[in-house]
């Protein structure tokens, strides 16, 4: 959809935002449009990386991990404040991300994609044995909440504002950008790299810039997780959490911002959904048990019979 | 540092090695002929050490257990490229890489709901103590690992290199339009290509099970080392897979026994970082070959 | 009326394994003129032309442009003014007419990435400058009616206008034409004359590669002529065609 | 909307709307990792809740403070193992289904995750998962207790033993998991305070298939006794490793290794190791006048029926439900009324233990609560 129908419908969900919370007293979903929102950021920035810079990152996670740690070291460890903190988890990935990308970057394809993911596993690693200040696999607990003066984003609706307005802010910045001359000049590169060269656009750069916005966002994503949740450690930032960013973003259809975020729903929707609903047509209370071979089908599914995703639904997504 | 260490630390690294250089082959025969780098390698691994310990604990002996094993997951490899992968050769290889994500994750998933999450014992092929080589400890399921992937390695030389059909194969490698023009099915081969693959896996998944038991989510790991080492041969070299596979189990050990165990897991991960930034740089005596 | 020249090519060679592809060529091009480089099929004409683009690294030789020697990359060749379009047409995939020769005109906008995002004042005032002049130039190639469709629905004469388009949204002061009259019929080879003529009266230097005989020779300024990475001949187009070695090298010896 | 999504969103609604039942029984929640890495010790967990549901509604239900029978309702949720799972079912558990206590998490990492939602809800949660951190401060823990024994405690009891053989000379390795990581940190503090020495300290990882690199390095520290903390599969594989290698001295595991798997992955090689854990796994072997003895050998013979061996897992849990009913029995269904009667609940006895809990006491476990088992053909016996 164009510039002018993504403003109108960003506005909308923005009224939407601000009033549910009044509207829904269950912290339980609230919790989960929460996680939706945690899930859709890094999701964002994975379709940015997909879609325009044409390439698939396996290590994502790292990144969001990268944001989760720099925020909980500094504000649980050394008593930070908490905007700081997160501002600066977002530089750290931002700067990780032009020194992991700069070489990588060069590579293409394949060879990318399993670099990424090398580096998110060895960033898993890292987080595991480093205990001195990441705490090791037993984590980081007491990571106090975000305050405005005296206001404490320590309940759910708070952090659904939060959560949900940084949501709708990135969805706001990366559609100007877009629709912008960088989105056209991304577009171009993935389009035809080449030609994109011939009109004077430095395609290796403008790939890495992707990359790194995406990295900076899922920082982000990352930081507000670590103050929400109170506790983190390394299990939930494996290589598990980058394979369900990207059924995510196929789901909603690579290259599509508002696709990413209705993957991200998708996603989540469908683990509670799964939850509910199992226990009652089977006896075993474990709905995790499906929830694998669900995921595995639904990418397959979607990558043979759907590839543009969900959002390939809408009208011809930007 | 005494010799029986190093010793200790190459007889391990040997045999884990072996294991990798079997998948590793896998890899290098499907993406050399299909032009497709198999994700779900790994699971090939784990439902060939699955399918052993459910053989084995219904009685069968374990020569007749290994060859089922082998046999079934290597027609469930042919079946799988048949079905979802074929149809997508000419998407682009990204797409294909998706896909053989989603189906490492589903297999996954359906080894999960079919043996649940318990480790499955599986009993050695021989009994017996295990053995002193050079003052290390090797177990006697350590030479049945090493014959298994000797035998397979020799195998698949004599196929390649003696028999009609494995010139075919090796000519659609090459060049898959002449190849095609030359009469030969293309697409049979790679039928033909990602079962040798599986049966590869399954055999390494089933010689393992009784070190490492069998369990739902152990294919993921292996698959992984089994690409490194793939990589570290070029992807494309058959020969160098396999000294990449038993190279990468050697220096894992020797990292793990000499500099520190808590890394163990990531020198892979450094390797394939390192072997993607020699790319990049040129420095590789042998180009790591892209997607088609 | 010989302006100082803008381009000057000196010793160009390009070896690929062994095979001299270009041997050792010399040339220059001057502002508000054509230069032809014509030759059969193999003649080095377009691993010339990539070389000046900066997408192919020349063996040996120099290649100075407006006094300064020209980067080796692509990009940095055309942020120096130097524009080109391909001998098979590139179009970016989806995208409109517009959209493309926006994306042309990428040289010519400074908003960054943050003022982007931001959709400044400045921002939107640069973009819609951008946009009318992608409109005017969309216009000059006369597919003004064309705009909103997508590039790849267009039949092949009109995409091969777009990629002039796009050249020329990058106001270039060398325009690098690929053997521009490919697969054209008369009347689009014609209309593609016409501008390639407006456009050297606006004072832009154009090097063009092409193997078109006559489409070259009622259009160029003056023509090199090569054969086998080899300069045979130099000079006005009606000499040329009255050449004899040109005619054998062309058209096989009874043509003499 | 897309149609497919208006199906999920209508989807959740109605599972979330659906346990809306009769107020009058006591609603109890409880979060177990069915799936994923801490399943061996969830399941067993999940079971033992089942089983105490059915027999406490067989009699009829609790009496209530009220004088009256309520059914005990229990909604069991599993967590995959997985931290952003178990918050979400902790908010469900309090806001949908309205429980008035929560048991449970497994693993120590997911317990950690929901602490900040229980005691923000103020609701009481009685966890199954051992890391001290889940109760200490206390002052900052009020609506949190757990029934396994704290690693300190389980330590203290290896250290003396080790101590009393004469093993002063030790080397270690854990798993790099959560569990392996706390056992090192108390271990570490343990040997310092006894006077013992580790010579090696080495670690594997969760899934890795051959620690004989590892063992060689201890075994050239030439240490006179090993302790490997880890739970199966690893500590089997470790433990055939340490066989293969012909270490001789003696092989100390943890209470990790508390359950038939693990024997029977090792496939011979466990014979003789030792572990410290609670008294279930030697109920038949204990003195008469052990006070735990009845409650252990009733449990092991009500969980043998119906499930297969006993498993010390089983037991936090037997633990953890009893603790809660017993709560619900005194304060019904008030949440605070719950916490304060688990806070004053004295001289409990449970599987893990004598619980003696107290406002800076929200494990309320001593020594006692552990003894030294041996594996002799294939068997737990009290180790000599």
């Amino acid at each position: 959809m164009g510039a002018p129908e993504r403003r109108v419908v960003l506005s909308a969900v923005a009224v939407l935002v601000a009033g549910a919370p009044l509207a829904v007293e269950s912290r339980y979903l609230l919790a989960m449009l929460v996680f939706i929102a945690l899930n859709g950021l890094p999701a964002v920035g994975l379709s940015l990386v997909m879609g325009f810079a044409g390439q698939v990152s396996l290590g994502q996670a790292a990144f969001f991990a990268v944001g989760a740690y720099v925020s909980g070291v500094l504000t649980a460890t050394h008593g930070w404040n908490g905007w700081l903190a997160l501002l600066l988890g977002v530089a750290a990935a931002a700067a990780l991300a032009v020194v992991v990308g700069l070489p990588i970057f060069r590579l293409s394809g394949l060879l990318l994609a399993m670099a990424t993911l090398a580096f998110g596993i060895i960033v898993y690693y890292v987080l595991v044995n480093w205990s001195a200040v990441t705490g090791g696999p037993s984590g980081l607990a007491g990571v106090p909440p975000l305050t405005l003066g005296r206001f404490r984003f320590d309940t759910d609706a708070r952090m659904f504002w939060l959560a949900w307005g940084s949501l709708l802010g990135v969805l706001a910045l990366t559609g100007n950008l877009v629709d912008s001359r960088i989105g056209r000049a991304l577009r171009a590169v993935h389009g035809n790299e080449a030609a994109a060269a011939a009109v004077g656009i430095d395609t290796a750069r403008l790939k890495l810039g992707v990359f790194v916005l995406a990295a900076a966002i899922t920082a982000l994503a990352g930081g507000l997780y670590a103050h929400y949740l109170t506790f983190i450690n390394p299990s939930p930032f494996g290589f598990g959490y980058s394979v369900e960013l990207l059924v995510m973003v196929v789901l909603g259809g690579a290259a599509s911002l508002w696709g990413a975020v209705l993957g991200a729903a998708t996603v989540v929707l469908l683990v509670e959904a799964l939850r509910a609903v199992l226990p009652l047509l089977t006896a075993a209370h474990g709905a995790a048990e499906y929830e694998i071979a669900l995921f595995g089908l639904l990418l397959m599914a979607f990558m043979l019979f759907r590839p543009s995703g969900l959002a390939g639904l809408a009208p011809r997504a930007s | 540092m005494t010799a029986e260490q190093i010793a200790q630390y190459l007889i391990s690294g040997a045999v884990v090695g072996g294991i990798y250089a079997l998948i590793a082959l896998g890899f290098v025969i499907a993406f050399g002929i299909t032009r497709i780098v198999n994700f779900a390698q790994g699971e090939f691994v784990m439902l060939g050490a699955l399918a052993m310990a459910t053989l084995s604990a219904r009685g069968v002996r374990a020569p007749v257990a290994f060859a089922c094993s082998v046999v079934s997951v290597a027609a469930f490899g042919a079946l799988l490229y048949r079905g979802a992968l074929q149809p997508l050769t000419r998407a682009p290889a990204l797409a294909v890489l998706i896909l053989t994500i989603g189906a490492s994750i589903t297999i996954r998933g359906v080894a999960l709901i079919l043996w649940g999450t318990d480790p499955l014992a599986v009993p050695a092929f021989a009994a017996g103590p295990p053995v002193l080589v050079a003052g290390a400890v090797m177990v006697r399921q350590g030479f049945w690992v090493l014959g298994v992937a000797a035998a397979s390695f020799v195998a698949l030389w004599w196929f390649f290199t003696r028999t009609y059909s494995g010139a075919a194969v090796q000519a659609c490698a090459v060049n898959p339009l002449a190849a095609r023009l030359m009469g030969i099915r293309v697409d049979r081969v790679g039928v033909l290509a990602w079962l040798l693959a599986a049966g590869l896996g399954a055999a390494a998944g089933a010689v393992i099970s009784p070190i490492t038991y069998a369990t739902y989510d152990m294919g993921l790991m292996l698959g992984l080392k089994g690409f490194v080492a793939a990589v570290l041969g070029g992807l494309v070299s058959p020969p160098a897979a396999i000294a990449g596979g038993f190279l990468l189990g050697v220096v894992e050990s020797l990292a793990a026994g000499l500099v520190s165990s808590a890394y163990k897991d990531a020198v892979a991960f450094v390797v394939l970082v390192l072997v993607c930034l020699a790319q990049v740089l040129g420095a590789l005596p042998w180009r790591v070959v892209e997607e088609g | 009326m010989t302006a100082p020249p803008l381009l000057e090519v000196r010793q160009l060679g390009r070896d690929f394994g062994g095979l001299a592809a270009v041997g050792s060529v010399d040339f220059t091009v001057a502002p508000g003129r054509i230069k032809a480089l014509i030759g059969p099929n193999g003649a080095g004409k377009t691993t010339i032309l990539n070389m000046v683009a900066g997408a192919l690294p020349p063996s040996r030789g120099h290649i100075v442009f407006d006094g300064r020697a020209l980067p080796g990359s692509a990009h940095a060749v055309a942020s120096r003014g130097v524009a080109r379009t391909f001998q098979l047409v590139r179009p970016f995939g989806d995208m409109t007419v517009l959209e493309t020769v926006l994306v042309g005109c990428h040289l010519r906008g400074r908003a960054g990435w943050l003022r982007s995002a931001l959709r400044t004042p400045a921002q939107r005032r640069e973009e819609r400058g951008l946009r009318d002049r992608a409109l005017e130039i969309v216009g000059a190639v006369g597919l003004e009616d064309r705009a909103g469709a997508n590039v790849t629905s267009l039949p092949y004469g009109e995409q091969r206008l777009v990629e002039v388009a796009r050249a020329l949204a990058t106001a270039p002061r060398l325009l690098l034409l690929d053997e521009p009259g490919a697969g054209l019929d008369a009347a689009e080879q014609h209309r593609l004359a016409a501008l390639v003529c407006r456009v050297r009266a606006s004072g832009v230097a154009i090097l063009l590669v092409d193997h078109h005989i006559d489409f070259v020779l009622d259009v160029a300024d003056d023509v090199v002529v090569l054969c086998h990475g080899e300069r045979l001949a130099e000079g006005r187009p009606e000499t040329i065609r009255r050449d004899p070695a040109v005619m054998a090298a062309y058209l096989g010896e009874d043509a003499a | 909307m897309h149609v497919i999504s208006a199906l999920l969103v209508a989807l959740v609604v109605v599972g979330a709307y659906l346990p809306a039942v009769a107020q009058e029984p006591y609603r109890l929640g409880a979060i177990f990792s069915i799936t994923g890495p801490g399943s061996s010790l969830g399941i067993p967990e999940r079971d033992t809740a089942l089983m105490i549901e059915a027999d406490v509604n067989a009699r009829g239900g609790i009496k209530g403070p009220d004088g009256r029978l309520h059914p005990l309702k229990l909604v069991i949720y599993d967590d995959a193992s997985d931290e952003t799972k178990a918050v979400l079912a902790a908010k469900k558990l309090i806001d949908e289904d309205k429980v008035t206590a929560i048991v449970g998490t497994t693993l120590s990492g997911t317990s950690l995750a929901i602490l900040d939602t229980v005691q923000r809800a103020e609701v009481p949660l009685i966890s199954c998962a051992a890391a001290a951190k889940i109760v200490e401060p206390a002052a900052e823990r009020r609506w949190v207790f757990k029934t396994p024994q704290s690693d300190h405690l389980i330590v203290g009891v290896l250290v003396d033993y080790l101590k009393a053989k004469g093993l002063t000379k030790v080397g270690w390795l854990n798993v790099d998991y959560a569990f392996g990581q706390l056992g090192w940190i108390e271990f570490e503090k343990a040997t310092a305070a006894a006077g013992l020495s580790v010579v090696a300290n080495e670690k594997f990882g969760q899934k890795d298939v051959d620690m004989t690199a590892q063992l060689t390095r201890v075994k050239a520290a030439s240490p006179q006794a090993v302790v490997v903390w880890s739970i199966p599969p690893s500590a089997s594989i470790a433990t055939k490793n340490y066989a293969d290698l012909g270490l001789r001295m003696p092989m100390f595991q943890s209470h990790g290794v508390g359950n038939k798997k693990y024997i029977e992955l090792a496939s011979g090689a466990a014979e003789g190791v030792r572990f410290p854990a609670g008294k279930l796994l030697v109920a038949e072997q204990l003195a008469d006048n052990d006070a735990q003895k009845p409650v252990l050998l009733a449990y092991a013979r009500d969980f043998e029926t119906r499930y297969g061996p006993r498993n010390t897992f089983g037991g936090h849990a037997w633990d953890a439900v009893q603790l809660a009913v017993r709560a619900l029995g005194k304060a019904g269904s008030d949440r605070g009324g719950v916490r304060a009667a688990i806070e004053g609940t004295r001289n409990f006895v449970g599987i893990s233990g004598v619980f003696d809990f107290s406002p800076s006491d929200h494990n309320g476990l001593d020594r006692r609560a552990a003894t030294m088992i041996q594996i002799v053909d294939g068997q737990w016996k009290l180790a000599r």
